[in-house]
This record gives structure tokens, C-alpha cells and sequence, in this order.
């Protein structure tokens, strides 16, 4: 069973690594947008997936990321991938800032606050808050990224950038999920009181988790303004983090497979129902109470983690 | 001063159609602790039905400004409640069991599909309610001009909230709806049909939902297929702000953010108006958790 | 010997009801004391304050000298007190293994980072805790249902998993409400070897127990509440002659 | 699971090969979905129509031309997905879009494909300040319209003014350069703010804004909330005139509105076919009448009729489908040519050139009367 999966994903990898060779622009455009919401649906599932709040507002760190960038590269023409850790650190500090009072709250109380937090945001920039945001026109003319030389334009070199780093964020997120701090997150998604009563700083948690999952938002913000080369507030609006949300509750809370085929199919369908015109967002809706219906947990839920108790055991018996 | 009654009054008005669509909200999320994110497009419905049946009917030749309103209201009202009914039955029914959250999207699913099947059936463009349904009168108090309609707006939301609360209150079947609402499972051991108390309480929240559509037709004239987006997230921050699942709290909610929204627009600025009422929700949620007349609810560990 | 753990003249208001009244008792290091009285007297309110859950409204919780009243909950765990819940409170979607994982939490350092990027010594840690988690499941006698669900172990399991649970936060002080609570007979034997384990391994024990075969053959010392307030304190044979307790208590609750 | 991968795939496949040899392909990148859906459907039909016309009358130097229609969703991002879409679709230019924001997503794209965009309803200045050699468009800029709105508000005599916008793109563009004008005029600016678009109750900025005591209000933003800003300032009885932008021109604005409050509303705008007396607006009209039964929406749906006509004119004057010579054709060479919206040239920039606005007065029924 272990195994079939593992085969499964690489087959899986090595069609999605070569299939900007037989795939075209657009496809591979699409392909791009997939991946930007990978990484921004797994930065969510922290929150949302492993820790259990309901956030429903990750666009304003998406948006907070994408504007620094913006800002800093339009006016000091700092390099578009140096500022990669600066858009994560001032997402991730803002979620820091703005997490702390409002952690407490619960489930649907949680929610319409982070709904909040994603239309103040936009509507200051709507606003040209602090006259730097460009108002509704957003921010143009940001440079394309250099890497190793190498300026990144098409498609193609967008694709191989951006599933590099979704690469890179699932090597990790893999990790980390599978560690003290990610079984914390679970602990106290599954009971807050006994996850404290066994020692776990719950608010601590919940706190770090929306600074992560915020700082991740905050690079893809980057990458996105790079790809597209003006942002506007539009394309931070509340939308995007319901967007979000469905993609980590249609794939599976918790499930690293279940995000990614959750962001393909999000993304993906409304571009195969094209040839339906007007009616594809109709026939998505429909797709979606049906999918739920069908596989409640969501289509690809987590596994157990696995411990490696018999070899434990195995030493004991042996000292 | 004058400035500020009228700003109220546009405020209040406003937050009587929050409210009226919150009660909805709050009923479904009481009893099945589910946020209804295809409330919104119930009052969409609502709102284009009204339009079918006020144009293809041809009811006011018989009846006069208010028999057409009331008799209108009926229709819809039971029409809505149907297409409520029908969406718990395909939509959350199966869902009844799972996680809470697996339902929040077969709920957002619902909300592209009705929209999206709104603007497929009825088109694009704004759709317009005939203008000479209601008298445009207005009556003077304090040298202000309220329209006679802003009055019977609040009028209407008020009542209904009252009746639905006596509903909740007094009769059987909002005892059962209580009970249902505190422990499913317990209500099923006392001998109640909890499926009968969900189907009840789809049939009752979508048809306020449908009335408040047919309002907004009514008195704004103007419709959209994407209107009951807006109107939903108002309508869920109204519940949310009063304490969800709470009859009287999601009509304060409702009339509050109302006159919020107005406040802000009138003594701030218009364009961070809505920002405005967000930063307003999140510290009174701060403060008070669990919204206005939310139960604060002390966990027993 | 030493005490332990001290309640000075504890109190806890909830609106007009005084659930916890002035209580005040101590418990020696190494002992096993039974906390008892009738069903709503105010028991678990008692825990919950020694634990962080709740804030008392007067008095002192002293635990090795130190007050620990306004201390959060898993602080007052790392310093060395760990419990159990009344009604159980395990993370049923989780295998029994990572129940008891929760357990060794915090006595690991590894953070975020740390578990991204896995240091050695990350690693070694996660070793560790996996050793002890085993180690407490088998203390308890569930080392064969480490990667069962938790929801999936029968009611005394689950009870005995939380045991293993709490032990795996290396307490030096161990709460346990209701342990017995569901066990047969044959269990509840079992059980009160296991808490006289648990004291052997040099840990002090409080309980709550309706069981009373269970309270008068485990513990050393009982203290008796009743209405929120302490109204006896002795040792089990003392406790069963009091006229006051068997009058406010073993006289109407027996079964 | 793997069943609906693989229909995906397959789909992925269809969609990829639907191509047809033979033709002239021209595309069409319209927001047929979303919040500006009314807009980008009304372009659809009205650029069908006029294809199929065109294909009537035995197509472009005995080729038919095939539109390829491509939904931007009234969003950035897809229209840079529609925008990729198209262009790998070998078709010879693209006509659209609606929105300033969108049209700028997919510029570039357009732009390093080397195709030829014609957008019909992006007023933004800077679209065409960035030297893009492919980029056309068949409506008039922001600056235009601001300096006529000027001339207007200065010819009408009013003193304070107040100036509504909705935050949009457009919308604020329109506000800014007309507050500048105004303000360099020695104007009184007594108002200044946005509304929030998409609502239906304006009573509290109508409230605030009588209380500022303006002589006239300039409304920058779309028809469906100038239609309620006119309905509900009647209700409460203040008898200020509106002046609104192009973005108003649309006759729903009077069915929202109600005749009666709509009455005196002035707004600018290029002229509609129903005003024209050319001869092509005049067939047009009928044509559309006849096929569809209704009367067009907006201008802007129009104007990518209009970008169709100047697209096929290019193929037809130069019989070639090269990018260059028709972009060459089309900035140098076509003059006064007659479009829907009366004649139409374009300049280096690829702007239109020429006095194109209009001043409008909507009149006791509801017409839209040119002054």
C-alpha cells in the first residue's frame, strides 16, 4: 500500500517536472497558478488543516507579502528574490502582531475575524493607505526575477521556479508536520484543554502557526507579484482566501497529497470547463457539494503518522 | 444633530435587511452549528422570484400597494423555503455526520451553484422591480423626510424577529427546535424527529432570507445575481457580532452594524466604511468573545 | 517527610455559587491521598484550580514552595503536576502512541525550525520521547495498542492511556479524577496496583474516587469535602468512623 | 479518483487541439463571468454579430474569419490565463477587454506573443504610455473624459462641487484628474470620497454629501449605482444636479433609476450608435435588434464591435495577417475610418484620436438625448 503511493507520486512528480515539454503557454500558465496556490493552500493547512482555526482570511498575509515586494522593488529596485524573506518576515510579523488578541476566540467567532482582517487590508489598499499602495490601480512595472543569472519571463521558467519552491515547501512542511511541533498542533486542534493539561503552550502554538503559515503566504506573495508584474487589491480580496479554504478542506485537513490535488482541482476545473462558458462556475458549484458529499474527510485525507515502535522495542528487548 | 437621526434612521433601515437575514443565519447555525454560506444566495433567489411572479402574475390589478406586498411575500416566502428545504436535503443532510467543516464547503458550493444558476437563468444585467408598487411617501419628524417604506422596513424586520422569538419560545416545535439545537442526540432519546426539527428550521430561516430579497427588490428596485454575496457576509458579521445562534442577537447584530456602517460613513469616511464596522466587530469580540448576547459559556473540564 | 503540595484556604466563586470554600490540606511527598465526597461537593473544581484551569477567587496553591495560583495550566505541568480528566479527555483521532507522545512534549525543546530542518539533536530527542511513550504504555499495560486509535480502546483503556499520558510528563505530582470510573472489578484491582506503581516510581498521587473499595485499600490519607468545604481529614480507618462523614457522605451515596 | 484525472486529461487534450484550419481567428477576451459579466456578454454578442456579418458577406479577402472568445473572469489573474490562452491559439489579434486592471494583466503577455490587442472599455492613461508597439484601443483615455468633465462643470457655473467615486481603477482615475482641473480652476472641491460598489443603499453618503451643500455632484462611477444615487436622492428630496461619467451610460441606469429621478441626469460619454445617423450605426442597430430583440448595452460593448471592424478593415486594406503591417496599417495609415461609434483614427500611442465625448441629458422619458 506504502509502496503503490510512493509510486504513485513519483510518476506523479516526473509528469508534472517534464510536462512544460508538451504542454503550451497556457497550460503551463495554468500549471503556475496551480503551484502558487499549492504552496499558499499549504501554508494555510498549518492553520487551518493542523491546527484547526478556522482562518479564512490567509489572503491578507498573501497581500502583505506581494505589496512589500512591490513597494521595495519599485522604489529601491532591490532584486525580486532577495526581498523572498523580507515579504515572509513582514507577513509574518503582522500575524504576529494582529494574531495575538484574537487567538483566543473560537471556531466562527475566529472566522468572521479573519474575513474581517482580509477586508480591512484590502480596503486600506483600495485606499492608498499611507500613499504607497497605489490605490485601486495597485502597483505596476516590478521587475522579473534573476536566478543564477538567468531572468525568469516565460512560463516556463515561472513553472520550474515556482513548483522548485512548492518542492521545497513540502520537503519541509513534510517535516515539520511530522515533528513535535506539528503533532502539537494536532493535540490541541483535538482538544485544547487536554492538549494544555499535557503541557502544551496552546496559545504559544496556535500563535506560531499563524506566523508560519502567514510568513509562507507572504513569499508566495513575491513570487506572484514577479509573475505578474502589477498587483492590484482585486487580487487580495476575500475571494481568494475562501478559495484558499475550499482547497484544504476539498483535499483533506492535514494531508500534504490531498492540498496539492485540492489546488489541481480548484484551480484546474473551472479552466477544463472553459467549453462550457458561462455555465463552468455553475457546473464547479455543483462539483464541489457533490465531491463533499462523496468523500466528507476530504478526497485525500491524512495518514497516521508512523513511529518506528517495533524497532524501538526491538533495542529494549536487546539492552 | 439632525444629521445624526437621519444617519441613524439610514442606518437602521440598512441593519433591518442585515438583521432580517441574520435571523436566518443564526437559526440554521443554532440548530446545526453550520454557517449557511448559501444563505446569501437564498436571498438572491428570493429577490429574482419576487420579480418573476410581481411581473408574470399581474397582481396588482387586483390588489391594492400592500395586498400585492403581503400576498407576494407569501409566495415567496414559500417558494424560497422550498429551495431551502431542497438545498438541506441534497446539500448537508449527507453531511449531517461529518465534520463540521466538510459542510462549510458543500455550503460554498451551493452558493456558486445558485449563483451562477441565477445568472444563467435570468442573465447578467441588473434586473429592476417595476417602480409604482410601493407609495413613495415620506413623514416628517424632527424636520427630517423618512421614507414611509425605511419605517415599514424596520417595522417588518422587528416583527418577524418577535414572531419567530414567540415561535422559538412558546410552541412545541421550537421547543423541539431549542432542544435540538442544545443536543441533537439527547432530543432524538426525548422522542423528537430531529430531521423533522432540521427540515423545519431550512424551511423557516431560507424563507426570512427569501422575504428580505424581496424587500431589497422592492424598495431599492435594483437586483443582481451577485448581490446575496454582500448581503450574506454582512448578514453572517451581523449574527456573529449579536452571538450566533442567538434570536435577539442576530437582530441587535443585524440593526447595529447597520448603524455602524452609517456612523462610519457620516463621521469617518465613506470609502472605509466597511473597514470601519470590521475593526468595530473584532473589539467587541475581543471584549466580549461570544458576541453581544452570546452565552459565555464557562468550559466544565 | 516533606509536603508536597499545600492548598491554603482555597476558594472559588462561580456568580452566587461558592463551589470551592476555604479548603485547605496538604500532601506529603510520596503518599497516595484520596480526595472524596458527594457527587458535586467540588472535587473537580479542587483540581482544576491546583492545575491552572480555573483562577481561585482567595487563597494560595503552594507546590515545592512555590505559589503556582496564577500560573497557565501547562506551565504548572512542566513544573511537575500532571492529571487526568473526569470525563475522558483523549485525542481519539490519534493512536494510542501519540496520546502518550502529547505526554513528553514538554520536556523536548525542538521547535519549529528544529523540526523542519532536523538537527541531530532534534533527532535524538524525538528518539527519546518515543522510548519513554513506549515505556509509559507499557507501564500501563497498552504496548500492544500503540498505534490503535484511541477511540478505538475500550473505556478502561482509554482511562489508563490517560494515566500513561499524564506519566509521560515525568510529574513528580500525578492527578488523577476518577480512574476507576467504567472498570470492572477485575480492572480496578489491576488499577490500584498500577497507582501503587506509580507512587513506587516516587510519585505522589491525589485522586478523586466514588470507588470506595478502591479509595479505602490505595490510599494512605483522605480528605473529605462536601458543599466545597473540607469538613474531615485523616486516614482512611479515622475517615470511616467519622459520625460527620458518614453522615454527609458514606451514609447517603454508598451503594 | 483516477477516473476523473483521466477525463481531465482528456479534456486537457480536446481543448488543446480544437483548432480548425483555413480561417482568420481573431480572439475575444471578455469578463463573461463574474461581477462585469453583463458587459463582456453584451461584447460577445455584439462582436458574434458582427462576424457573422462580416462571414455573410463572403469574410476578409474571401477568407472567413472565427472568433475565439476567452472568459477573464473581470480578474487579473485569470485574464492572464486567458490572455496565454489565446495566445497560443494562432489567431492574429485579440480584441478587449472591459476593465483597466484586467486589460494590464494580459498586455505583456499580448505584447511578447506579438499579437495585436484592441481593448474596448480600459480608459486607464498609463496603458498606453508604456510604448507597448501592440497595444490599441478603441475608447478614449481618463484624461480626455477629466477634461471635459472640467469643461463641463466650469461651463454650468458651479461653485462647490461634489466628487463621488468608487474606488475602481476607472473610476478613481476619472475623479482625480477632474479634482486637479477643477482645483487649478480655483473650484471648490466640498466633497471628496468613495462609495462602496454593489450596494443598494446610498442614503448614508447621499446624507452626508447634501450636508456639504454642493452645487452639483460628479459621479465617476458605474450606471447600477448612479441609477440608485438618482433614485435615492429623489426620495429624500434634494433636487441637486448629477453629472456622471462614461461608465453611466447605460439605459438600465434609467430602469433603476425610474424616469422621474433619472430626469436631468447629465453624463459624458462617446456617442451610441442609436445617435449616430451614419449608416453603419444604423445597420448595426437593426441588426442587433433583429437577432437579439433588445437594444445594445453599453457603449464599451460597442466599442469592441468597433475594434473588430478597425481589425478587419487592417487585414482587408493591407491583405496580409502580419502583426506588423497591420499594426502599421492601423496607426498611420487608417483614417476617419467609419465605426459604430463615428470615425475613428488612431495615434502613435495607439489611442484613438479625435473630440469623442459627448455631453448627454437624460430627458422626462427616460432618453438619453446628445446635447
Amino acid at each position: 500500500m506504502k509502496n503503490k503511493r510512493i509510486v504513485i507520486y513519483v510518476a506523479f512528480g516526473v509528469i508534472l517536472l517534464l510536462s512544460p515539454s508538451f504542454l503550451n503557454a497556457y497550460w503551463v500558465d495554468v500549471l503556475n497558478n496551480v503551484g502558487l496556490y499549492t504552496i499558499l493552500a499549504l501554508s494555510l493547512n498549518i492553520i487551518l488543516g493542523h491546527a484547526g482555526l478556522f482562518h479564512m482570511g490567509h489572503a491578507a498575509f498573501y497581500a502583505l507579502g506581494a505589496y512589500t515586494t512591490a513597494i521595495i522593488n519599485t522604489t529601491y529596485h532591490i532584486p525580486i528574490l532577495w526581498l523572498l524573506p523580507v515579504s515572509g518576515l513582514v507577513a509574518g510579523l503582522a500575524a504576529l502582531v494582529v494574531a495575538r488578541p484574537i487567538i483566543h476566540l473560537r471556531g466562527d467567532y475566529l472566522l468572521i475575524v479573519t474575513i474581517g482582517l482580509v477586508e480591512i487590508i484590502r480596503i486600506a489598499l483600495v485606499n492608498n493607505v499611507f500613499g504607497i499602495t497605489g490605490g485601486s490601480n495597485g502597483i505596476f512595472g516590478i521587475s522579473r526575477p534573476v536566478l543564477l543569472g538567468w531572468k525568469i519571463n516565460k512560463p516556463w521558467e515561472f513553472f520550474y521556479l515556482i513548483w522548485g519552491f512548492a518542492a521545497v515547501t513540502i520537503f519541509l512542511f513534510d517535516r515539520l508536520e511530522k515533528s513535535r511541533f506539528g503533532r502539537a498542533l494536532n493535540y490541541l486542534r483535538e482538544d485544547d484543554v487536554a492538549a494544555e493539561g499535557s503541557g502544551i503552550n496552546t496559545a504559544h502554538y496556535k500563535l506560531i502557526a499563524f506566523v508560519i503559515g502567514a510568513f509562507w503566504a507572504g513569499m508566495v506573495g513575491n513570487i506572484f507579484a514577479a509573475k505578474m508584474t502589477i498587483i492590484a487589491p482585486e487580487s487580495f480580496n476575500f475571494w481568494e482566501s475562501v478559495v484558499l479554504f475550499m482547497i484544504v478542506l476539498l483535499g483533506g485537513r492535514g494531508s500534504i497529497p490531498g492540498v496539492i490535488l485540492g489546488s489541481f482541482l480548484v484551480l484546474g476545473l473551472p479552466e477544463i470547463f472553459r467549453q462550457f462558458a458561462t455555465a463552468r462556475m455553475l457546473i464547479f458549484g455543483a462539483f464541489m457539494v457533490v465531491m463533499m458529499i462523496f468523500r466528507t474527510e476530504g478526497i485525500l485525507p491524512p495518514l497516521p503518522r508512523k513511529y518506528p515502535i517495533a524497532k524501538v522495542l526491538g533495542r529494549e528487548g536487546s539492552v | 444633530m439632525e444629521l445624526f437621526i437621519q444617519q441613524l434612521t439610514n442606518g437602521l433601515a440598512v441593519g433591518g435587511i442585515y438583521a432580517l437575514i441574520a435571523l436566518g443565519y443564526t437559526m440554521v447555525y443554532g440548530v446545526l452549528k453550520l454557517i449557511n454560506f448559501a444563505h446569501g444566495d437564498l436571498f438572491t433567489i428570493g429577490a429574482y422570484l419576487g420579480l418573476t411572479l410581481l411581473t408574470t402574475l399581474g397582481l396588482t390589478n387586483y390588489l391594492g400597494p400592500f395586498g400585492v406586498v403581503i400576498v407576494l411575500a407569501l409566495m415567496v416566502m414559500g417558494l424560497v423555503a422550498i429551495v431551502g428545504a431542497a438545498l438541506e436535503r441534497v446539500a448537508y443532510r449527507p453531511l449531517r455526520t461529518s465534520h463540521r467543516l466538510s459542510a462549510v464547503v458543500s455550503a460554498l458550493g451551493a452558493s456558486i451553484f445558485f449563483q451562477n444558476a441565477v445568472m444563467l437563468i435570468y442573465g447578467a444585467r441588473y434586473k429592476v422591480y417595476p417602480h409604482d408598487i410601493l407609495p413613495r411617501t415620506a413623514i416628517h419628524v424632527f424636520g427630517l423626510d423618512i421614507p414611509l417604506i425605511r419605517l415599514l422596513i424596520l417595522l417588518t424586520s422587528i416583527v418577524m424577529m418577535i414572531g419567530l422569538y414567540l415561535f422559538i419560545q412558546r410552541t412545541k416545535i421550537g421547543t423541539a427546535i431549542r432542544a435540538a439545537a442544545i443536543d441533537q442526540g439527547a432530543a432524538k432519546l426525548m422522542g423528537i424527529n430531529v430531521d423533522r426539527v432540521i427540515m423545519i428550521v431550512f424551511l423557516i430561516g431560507p424563507a426570512l432570507g427569501g422575504a428580505a430579497g424581496l424587500m431589497v427588490g422592492l424598495y431599492y428596485g435594483q437586483i443582481n445575481f451577485t448581490m446575496g454575496w454582500l448581503y450574506g457576509l454582512k448578514a453572517f458579521t451581523a449574527a456573529i457580532l449579536g452571538g450566533i445562534g442567538n434570536i435577539p442577537g442576530a437582530m441587535v447584530g443585524g440593526l447595529l452594524l447597520g448603524v455602524i456602517e452609517a456612523m462610519g460613513a457620516a463621521y469617518i469616511s465613506i470609502a472605509w466604511k466597511d473597514a470601519i464596522a470590521f475593526c468595530v466587530l473584532i473589539l467587541i469580540l475581543i471584549v466580549r468573545p461570544t458576541g453581544l448576547l452570546g452565552e459565555r459559556v464557562a468550559e466544565k473540564i | 517527610m516533606s509536603t508536597l503540595l499545600s492548598l491554603k484556604n482555597l476558594t472559588k466563586r462561580f456568580g452566587g455559587l461558592v463551589a470551592v470554600d476555604h479548603v485547605s490540606f496538604d500532601v506529603e511527598t510520596g503518599s497516595i491521598v484520596g480526595l472524596i465526597g458527594p457527587n458535586g461537593a467540588g472535587k473537580t473544581t479542587v483540581f482544576n484550580l491546583i492545575t491552572g484551569n480555573y483562577r481561585p477567587d482567595e487563597g494560595e496553591v503552594v507546590f515545592e514552595d512555590r505559589s503556582i495560583k496564577n500560573l497557565p495550566t501547562h506551565q504548572i505541568v512542566s513544573l511537575g503536576i500532571s492529571r487526568t480528566f473526569q470525563t475522558i479527555r483523549l485525542f481519539q483521532k490519534l493512536s494510542a502512541i501519540e496520546n502518550v507522545l502529547a505526554g513528553c512534549h514538554c520536556r523536548m525543546k525542538a521547535g519549529s525550525l528544529a523540526g523542519m530542518f532536523r538537527p541531530p539533536a532534534q533527532r535524538r530527542e524525538e528518539r527519546q520521547a518515543l522510548e519513554t511513550a513506549l515505556q509509559e504504555l507499557q507501564f500501563v499495560g497498552l504496548h500492544d495498542d500503540a498505534e490503535q486509535l484511541a477511540e478505538n480502546l475500550s473505556y478502561g483503556n482509554q482511562r489508563l492511556l490517560e494515566i500513561a499520558r499524564a506519566l509521560a510528563t515525568q510529574p513528580r505530582f500525578i492527578i488523577l479524577d476518577e480512574p476507576a470510573g467504567g472498570m470492572n472489578n477485575q480492572e480496578t484491582a489491576a488499577l490500584i496496583e498500577t497507582i501503587r506503581k506509580i507512587r513506587d516510581r516516587g510519585i505522589t498521587v491525589l485522586l478523586i474516587e466514588h470507588d470506595m473499595s478502591l479509595v479505602m485499600e490505595a490510599c494512605e490519607h483522605l480528605v473529605v469535602i462536601e458543599n466545597g468545604a473540607k469538613i474531615a481529614e485523616g486516614t482512611p480507618q479515622a475517615i470511616q468512623n467519622d459520625p460527620k462523614v458518614i453522615e454527609a457522605y458514606l451514609g447517603t451515596d454508598e451503594e | 479518483m483516477k477516473k476523473v484525472l483521466f477525463f481531465a486529461l482528456i479534456l486537457c487534450l480536446m481543448a488543446g487541439t480544437a483548432v480548425s484550419a483555413g480561417t482568420i481567428k481573431i480572439g475575444l477576451m471578455a469578463p463573461i463571468t463574474g461581477a462585469w459579466a453583463s458587459e463582456g456578454q453584451d461584447m460577445q454578442q455584439i462582436v458574434e454579430l458582427l462576424a457573422e456579418e462580416i462571414n455573410a458577406a463572403g469574410g476578409i479577402n474571401g477568407q472567413k474569419i472565427e472568433i475565439l472568445t476567452e472568459d477573464d473572469g473581470g480578474d487579473p489573474r485569470t485574464a492572464a490565463l486567458a490572455a496565454q490562452r489565446l495566445s497560443t491559439q494562432g489567431i492574429v489579434a485579440v480584441i478587449g477587454t472591459y476593465g483597466s486592471a484586467v486589460t494590464e494583466a494580459s498586455q505583456g503577455i499580448y505584447d511578447e506573443a506579438g499579437l495585436i490587442q484592441v481593448a474596448n472599455g480600459s480608459t486607464a492613461i498609463r496603458l498606453s504610455e508604456k510604448g507597448l508597439k501592440y497595444f490599441m484601443r478603441t475608447c478614449p483615455r481618463d484624461d480626455e473624459q477629466g477634461l471635459v468633465a472640467f469643461k463641463t462643470l466650469k461651463s454650468g457655473g458651479y461653485k462647490s462641487i461634489a466628487i463621488l467615486h468608487d474606488n475602481s481603477s476607472y473610476a478613481k482615475g476619472l475623479a482625480d484628474e477632474a479634482k486637479a482641473l477643477l482645483e487649478k480652476d480655483g473650484a471648490n472641491i466640498v466633497f471628496y470620497d468613495a462609495l462602496t460598489p454593489k450596494e443598494n443603499d446610498y442614503s448614508a453618503i447621499l446624507t452626508k454629501m447634501k450636508a456639504a451643500k454642493p452645487d452639483v455632484v460628479f459621479f465617476t462611477g458605474y450606471y447600477g449605482e448612479a441609477g440608485l444615487l438618482l433614485r435615492q436622492k429623489m426620495e429624500m428630496n434634494w433636487n441637486v444636479p448629477f453629472l456622471g461619467g462614461d461608465a453611466t451610460n447605460n439605459p438600465d441606469l434609467v430602469k433603476i433609476a425610474g424616469n422621474d429621478a433619472a430626469a436631468g441626469f447629465m453624463f459624458l460619454s462617446p456617442p451610441v450608435p442609436q445617435d449616430l445617423d451614419s449608416q453603419e450605426a444604423k445597420a448595426f442597430m437593426t441588426a442587433y435588434k433583429k437577432k437579439y430583440n433588445a437594444e445594445p448595452g453599453s457603449v464599451w460593448a460597442v466599442l469592441s464591435g468597433d475594434g473588430l471592424r478597425v481589425v478587419a478593415e487592417a487585414i482587408k486594406a493591407t491583405g496580409s495577417t502580419e502583426q506588423d503591417k497591420l499594426v502599421a496599417y492601423l496607426k498611420t495609415k487608417m483614417d476617419n475610418f467609419p465605426g459604430l461609434t463615428g470615425q475613428i483614427s488612431f495615434n502613435d500611442k495607439g489611442d484613438r484620436v479625435g473630440d469623442l465625448y459627448r455631453v448627454y441629458k437624460v430627458d422626462n422619458n427616460g432618453k438619453f438625448i446628445m446635447q
